[in-house]
């Protein structure tokens, strides 16, 4: 690289990564390394933390089983229906999360357009771990969709033209070549939808409410401290940003070049 | 109760508001979520008396504010659910702090009481689903108070992050019963119905107002909250005296 | 009819080329395709296969309707194999599980179908790299995987874009040698795009020229030989090629000037041919029996494995082929002038 | 499409679809249609989308001028430092918003990392709007940078080749070449990172407050009326939709297939 | 030295290959390399250009060093043009603007640049598709814009890849001429990748073979039209080769079994080669001169342009070419037994 490249490109990137890194220095600097253990292990980041887990992993494989065919369907049409589903899927990623919680109790509650029939079958569902994965998947999966599509409309037509004419259905060239060759594309949706559905705070404490053990996820348990005792709270995002690198470490590693 | 002072400082606004003119500039106010009705009513009155004076009001729950206030957030004047919330306050940005209100507590329930709540006794049925805010928000901590002073062991289905937050769960009609403030429960205007809770097991908050520098307009600002208008102001959205 | 293997008319928009193509062939028969680029080859191609509808027509293979106005069967549901220019193999699999993909596809089982692909690989003698991944393979290789892949499922209508345009010539005359014995096996129909006239001559039993969207010239190779009918299939069979008005005694104006006389008078408007191999190269006029003799300047010598391609302008357009002797003899090159002459009994004309 | 592929992959598809659009129908139904209009255009409503759409913008802005070349760099390079970076980059999306508010007044407040220089120089972040647009690029940007990144990484090495044969350096392929075979990527990094600023909430109301005109965002005013008169919130709710889905829907038309 | 066009040696690792090629060139000459697929042209062409880094040896074009242990010019600070055997061409900008990329990324103010650009757009006859985006045009036509851009930016090292390889027969004798006429103009040195033999002896001034990675044969067209050295080198030439052991009265004992007689004879270790058109062929055993007389069985019959191209097995492999006359007065066909002679003369050894 020449060195006017370096200064014309490097200049902006590193102010782009300034702005990401340092609240993440302050946040290392300021937190109170003596306590970070116990607070971790003590109290209820555990059990949140453990939830957290449950939940991000469980809306992930929504994402996966869910959101793959929706992607693919988007991928192969261009027609009037699909612009505009293409269009509403980028809706939840502009809802104040609290309102997405507000939606999703009038969708689901008791008194919600749904929820109001499955609430005469005994099924209630805020309050609930579901509500939890509900709230994760609503606001991931559309980052899970999009990249997802993105990475299918790359694939080159002419493959899917031979596989056809070697006998495969569309069925079958999508789980044989079509899915491998977009590996990568799903292992970063998964990948973006995994972490939105870990930090995820608004639509979870709204939908599904905040408590121990049933509906309080990493980010509540967080959000709690940072009321009463703000170095706890900066040791469990410590936590949460530690589990978040390794595993989204593995996944980069393993699948995304 | 009466005003109290936890500073050195003198009760600091009667006086300047009394003697001094109308004050120009700007004042930043960071005012608990409880407060947004009656905050915003009396900003609509001292507009009247300080046309020059522009009163910025940021509203957010009493711990996040005072999070803001001790990160450096550029703040004139801090008002704050319960005095227990100013614990964490770092205490040397405190020029004044002036107790403006009480509130006390109340069940919410939803229109129709399909829950057929009557008293505290019932949040204990497993049948019902009971919201209470979070133990670390000034409501939830006053609220446990009260259900141990009750030896009421209640079915919590969740503790949310603020007084509001709570509100909205039973107004929606997702919880059968909360419970929060009076306050809250005028603020709400027919979204909920309340039912008291007696006086012997009640927990009363006292609201503090907190001065972080001498500028007029804070003064200002202060001595509005604690005048005869804006005592009017707050009994008429459900809170006491102080 | 029953053993009509294709009988297909292509009727399809591409971009600004309007595509109406008939093609009909035996079982058995290799059709070859030839024609200028963005004739419309590949579109035909791909029309049969089903990738691209039609707009009219319809296509017949062994008896059975894959397409027709309203009706169409999915490339999967065709018993059709397709090799395009590009090797285009799935990256992520093994050259073995790329070969084995079309057996797999169609129910054989994992086993034999990797036997089967082995045999495809050696028979295209890549044997030794049926664990390669096509990233690890040459571009050559790659084509001969795509080539093995193709042949693998044992289609009714296999389809050949340009198979061997990416092979070095020792491999591609190899791989034309197997491809001939393997397509004289095979009883289905066989449409062989290619650019290289060596492959159409030698692997097609009757070719099809396609220029502009539709059908120029249909014949056996041998008769494409003797009666190119356009300035390209001319190029392709090696010959001169001239458009003519003949009277009835052989002399024959050409369109684009010059005289040619024919021993074998056809009058009217006809073709008329001249070998390069007939055309005789002297440093002085021509005494003797030939009766097309012409001042000629050499405008371009080539040489093509033992002998020398030599372009001549003149009263016409020639190109002679003459040995590397006769070059050093008449000490050709570009620049130089010499008379051509021609036999009036080398000189073939037809109607047009 | 056979029958098979129909159900296959319609079936799940069509679940993800009702997940992601119920609550958006359950908002349009239960909204107060003859109050949206009054809501909207009356109160602080306009106020706070006009801010939106300011910050948003200058966000998108941000993204592009400061995260273009860093998705750049990463696309280029393999090293060690690549993979920690873009690990860490996505740090931002898997932090509680709140938690992200607060780290952000930890860098740029006024006993802030890099705050408290500033303040010697009076210059004062907090509570400004410049720190609402700092907040949305600091949630928003890793959206921006991973899907530029990963369109980049989609072309093809060999036209680099050829372009730097033909005389380009670095910069000159990447702008003339580069950047515009990655506009849809670019266009939907854009529509993404967008669309979260749009959204954002924890980290804008702890960082920058919640002040009517200066930072109180579409979202935050939202809140705020959610708790006063619901009505008058999913009014507001209404109108963010509809202005981000026509604004996603320009961008998308005009750029992405 | 100073007029040393190239002088480079190759060595770099590409997967499991090892290459390591020398490479020399006069100024305004034009170097053909050929080989296998998978031998490492490609690599050695993208090595030269820049994009692939040595590791070991150096690249000098025209007195300057481009590479050299430890520093190494970007591609864009070689004077070097760069066409590969797929057109890449920026899908983006119209086929004109893809040819004024080169002069204007090197500084060509925009309007001459596309003046340069429409005149090699000409070139390859292109004109009318000056405004054409990449997708609307077919292979071939891509190819062409692809050759036009890699010619406009008067580069001191020209590499081509392949660049007819997409073409087709008509075209690519049209532009094979262009391109020859253009490359006698050219001062720079040119390094053309092909395939085909002809490109090759036509275009090329010196011809370089790499199989396996290494060099297996350096020569001008006529040398190793007379003297292949590898089985490789005499396919591409269409001689037959054999290796031999030669006593010094001219009687060659093949590798592969089979004896030859030649009337010149070089003791030791020896390349044997037989023209195809030297071998006749015969109903019965032939009288008369012909030292060499072989009884042999026909594997393979090729048509190639107006004469036929016979494969033999017997006591050697032959391959004969003869006139379609031959062929049915001999009922030349696979599986017929006939005798194949070659006089002494018409066979050449020399040293291996
Ligand atoms: N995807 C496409 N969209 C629109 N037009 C196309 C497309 N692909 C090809 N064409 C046009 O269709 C015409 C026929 O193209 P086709 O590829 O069938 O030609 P071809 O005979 O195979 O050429 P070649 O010898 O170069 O392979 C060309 O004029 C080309 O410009
Ligand atoms: N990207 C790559 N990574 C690793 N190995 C490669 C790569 N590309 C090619 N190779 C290997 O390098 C060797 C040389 O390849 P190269 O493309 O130079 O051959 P070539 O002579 O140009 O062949 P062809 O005639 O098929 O174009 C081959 O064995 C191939 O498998
Ligand atoms: O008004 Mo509060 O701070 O939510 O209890
Ligand atoms: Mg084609
Ligand atoms: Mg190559």
């Amino acid at each position: 690289m020449t060195w006017r490249s370096r200064l014309g490109l490097g200049g902006p990137a590193a102010v782009a990564v300034l702005v990401l890194v340092l609240p993440l220095v302050a946040l290392l600097l300021r937190a109170d390394w003596g306590r970070v253990l116990g607070d971790i292990t003590g109290g209820t980041g555990v059990l949140a933390l453990r939830l957290s887990l449950v939940t991000t992993f469980s809306t992930a494989l929504g994402c996966l089983v869910l959101g793959t065919p929706l992607a693919w369907l988007l991928a192969r049409s261009d027609g009037l229906v699909t612009r505009w589903l293409r269009a509403v899927l980028t809706v939840p990623l502009v809802l104040p999360p609290v309102v997405g919680g507000v939606a999703l109790l009038m969708t689901w509650g008791r008194r919600g357009i749904v929820g109001q029939h499955l609430t005469a079958f005994g099924v209630e569902i805020p309050f609930t771990t579901v509500a939890v994965v509900i709230a994760e998947t609503f606001v991931a999966m559309p980052y899970y969709v999009l990249a997802v599509e993105g990475a299918m409309r790359g694939l080159d037509p002419r493959l899917e033209s031979i596989a056809r004419t070697l006998g495969a259905s569309d069925l079958r060239y999508l789980r044989t070549v079509a899915l491998p060759l977009v590996v990568p594309g799903i292992a970063s949706g998964l990948a973006l939808a995994w972490a939105r559905a870990l930090g995820e705070f608004g639509a979870t404490i709204t939908f599904a409410g905040n408590l121990v053990g049933t509906t309080q996820t990493a980010p509540l348990a967080v959000y709690v401290a940072l009321q009463q005792d703000p170095a706890a709270a900066t040791s469990l995002s410590i936590l949460l940003l530690g589990v978040s690198v390794v595993v989204l470490g593995l996944l980069r590693g393993r699948w995304v070049r | 109760g009466s005003p109290s002072t936890s500073t050195d400082a003198p009760p600091a606004g009667r006086s300047t508001g009394a003697s001094g003119g109308p004050v120009a500039g700007t004042v930043t106010v960071l005012a608990a979520a409880s407060l947004t009705e009656s905050f915003d009513a009396i900003q609509a009155e001292l507009h009247h008396t300080h046309p020059a004076l522009t009163v910025r009001i940021s509203y957010g729950s009493s711990a996040t504010l005072v999070q803001q206030v001790n990160q450096g957030a550029p703040a004139d004047v801090l008002a704050l659910a319960g005095e227990a919330a100013a614990d964490p306050l770092d205490a040397s940005l405190v020029r004044s702090t002036t107790v403006f209100a009480s509130n006390s507590l109340e069940i919410a329930v939803p229109p129709g009481n399909p829950g057929h709540v009557t008293a505290l006794d019932d949040l204990a049925r497993p049948d019902l689903k009971v919201v209470l805010c979070e133990s670390t928000v000034p409501c939830g901590a006053a609220a446990a108070t009260t259900l141990e002073k009750a030896h009421v062991n209640a079915h919590v289905v969740s503790r949310e992050i603020d007084v509001k937050a709570t509100l909205a769960k039973v107004s929606l009609g997702e919880a059968d019963a909360a419970v929060v403030y009076h306050s809250d429960v005028v603020a709400a205007k027919g979204a909920v119905r309340g039912v008291p809770i007696p006086a012997s097991v009640n927990t009363d908050l006292r609201y503090p107002v907190i001065a972080l520098d001498d500028q007029p307009g804070t003064r200002a600002f202060i001595d509005a909250v604690l005048s005869p208008d804006g005592r009017r102001t707050l009994d008429a959205l459900g809170f006491g005296a102080p | 009819m029953s053993d009509r293997g294709l009988d297909a008319r292509i009727g399809l928009s591409r971009g600004r080329l309007r595509l109406d193509v008939s093609l009909t062939a035996q079982r058995g028969e290799v059709l070859g395709i030839l024609g200028p680029n963005g004739g419309g080859k590949t579109s035909t191609v791909l029309a049969l296969a089903g990738v691209l509808p039609l707009a009219a027509g319809e296509v017949v293979v062994s008896g059975s309707t894959w397409e027709k106005a309203g009706t169409r069967r999915l490339p999967e549901q065709r018993r059709v194999g397709l090799m395009l220019a590009d090797a285009l193999l799935f990256p992520h699999l093994r050259a073995l599980d790329n070969v084995a993909y079309g057996p797999r596809s169609r129910g054989v089982p994992a086993k034999p179908a990797r036997v089967r692909a082995r045999a495809e690989l050696h028979r295209v003698g890549l044997a030794e790299h049926a664990d390669a991944r096509p990233a690890q393979l040459s571009s050559g290789q790659a084509a001969r995987v795509a080539l093995a892949r193709a042949l693998a499922t044992d289609p009714d209508l296999l389809l050949l874009d340009e198979p061997l345009s990416a092979l070095d010539p020792e491999t591609r005359a190899r791989t034309r040698t197997d491809l001939a014995r393997r397509l004289a096996d095979y009883d289905g129909v066989t449409v062989l795009v290619t650019h290289d006239p060596l492959d159409a001559l030698t692997l097609a039993d009757r070719l099809v020229f396609v220029e502009g969207g539709t059908v120029s010239q249909v014949g056996t190779p041998a008769e494409v030989l003797r009666e190119p009918r356009t300035p390209y299939v001319a190029t392709i069979v090696g010959l001169n090629l001239y458009a003519a008005q003949s009277d009835s005694r052989g002399s024959l104006t050409l369109a684009g000037g010059g005289l040619l006389v024919t021993a074998d008078p056809t009058p009217g408007e006809v073709w008329a041919t001249v070998s390069p191999h007939a055309v005789v190269l002297h440093h002085d006029r021509p005494e003797g029996s030939a009766r097309n003799a012409w001042p000629m300047r050499v405008s371009d010598v080539t040489l093509q494995g033992q002998s020398a391609r030599v372009s001549l302008t003149g009263p016409l357009e020639l190109i002679a082929e003459v040995t590397l002797a006769s070059v050093a003899a008449l000490d050709i090159r570009a620049g130089r002038e010499l008379w051509a002459s021609v036999k009036a009994t080398e000189v073939f004309a037809y109607p047009r």
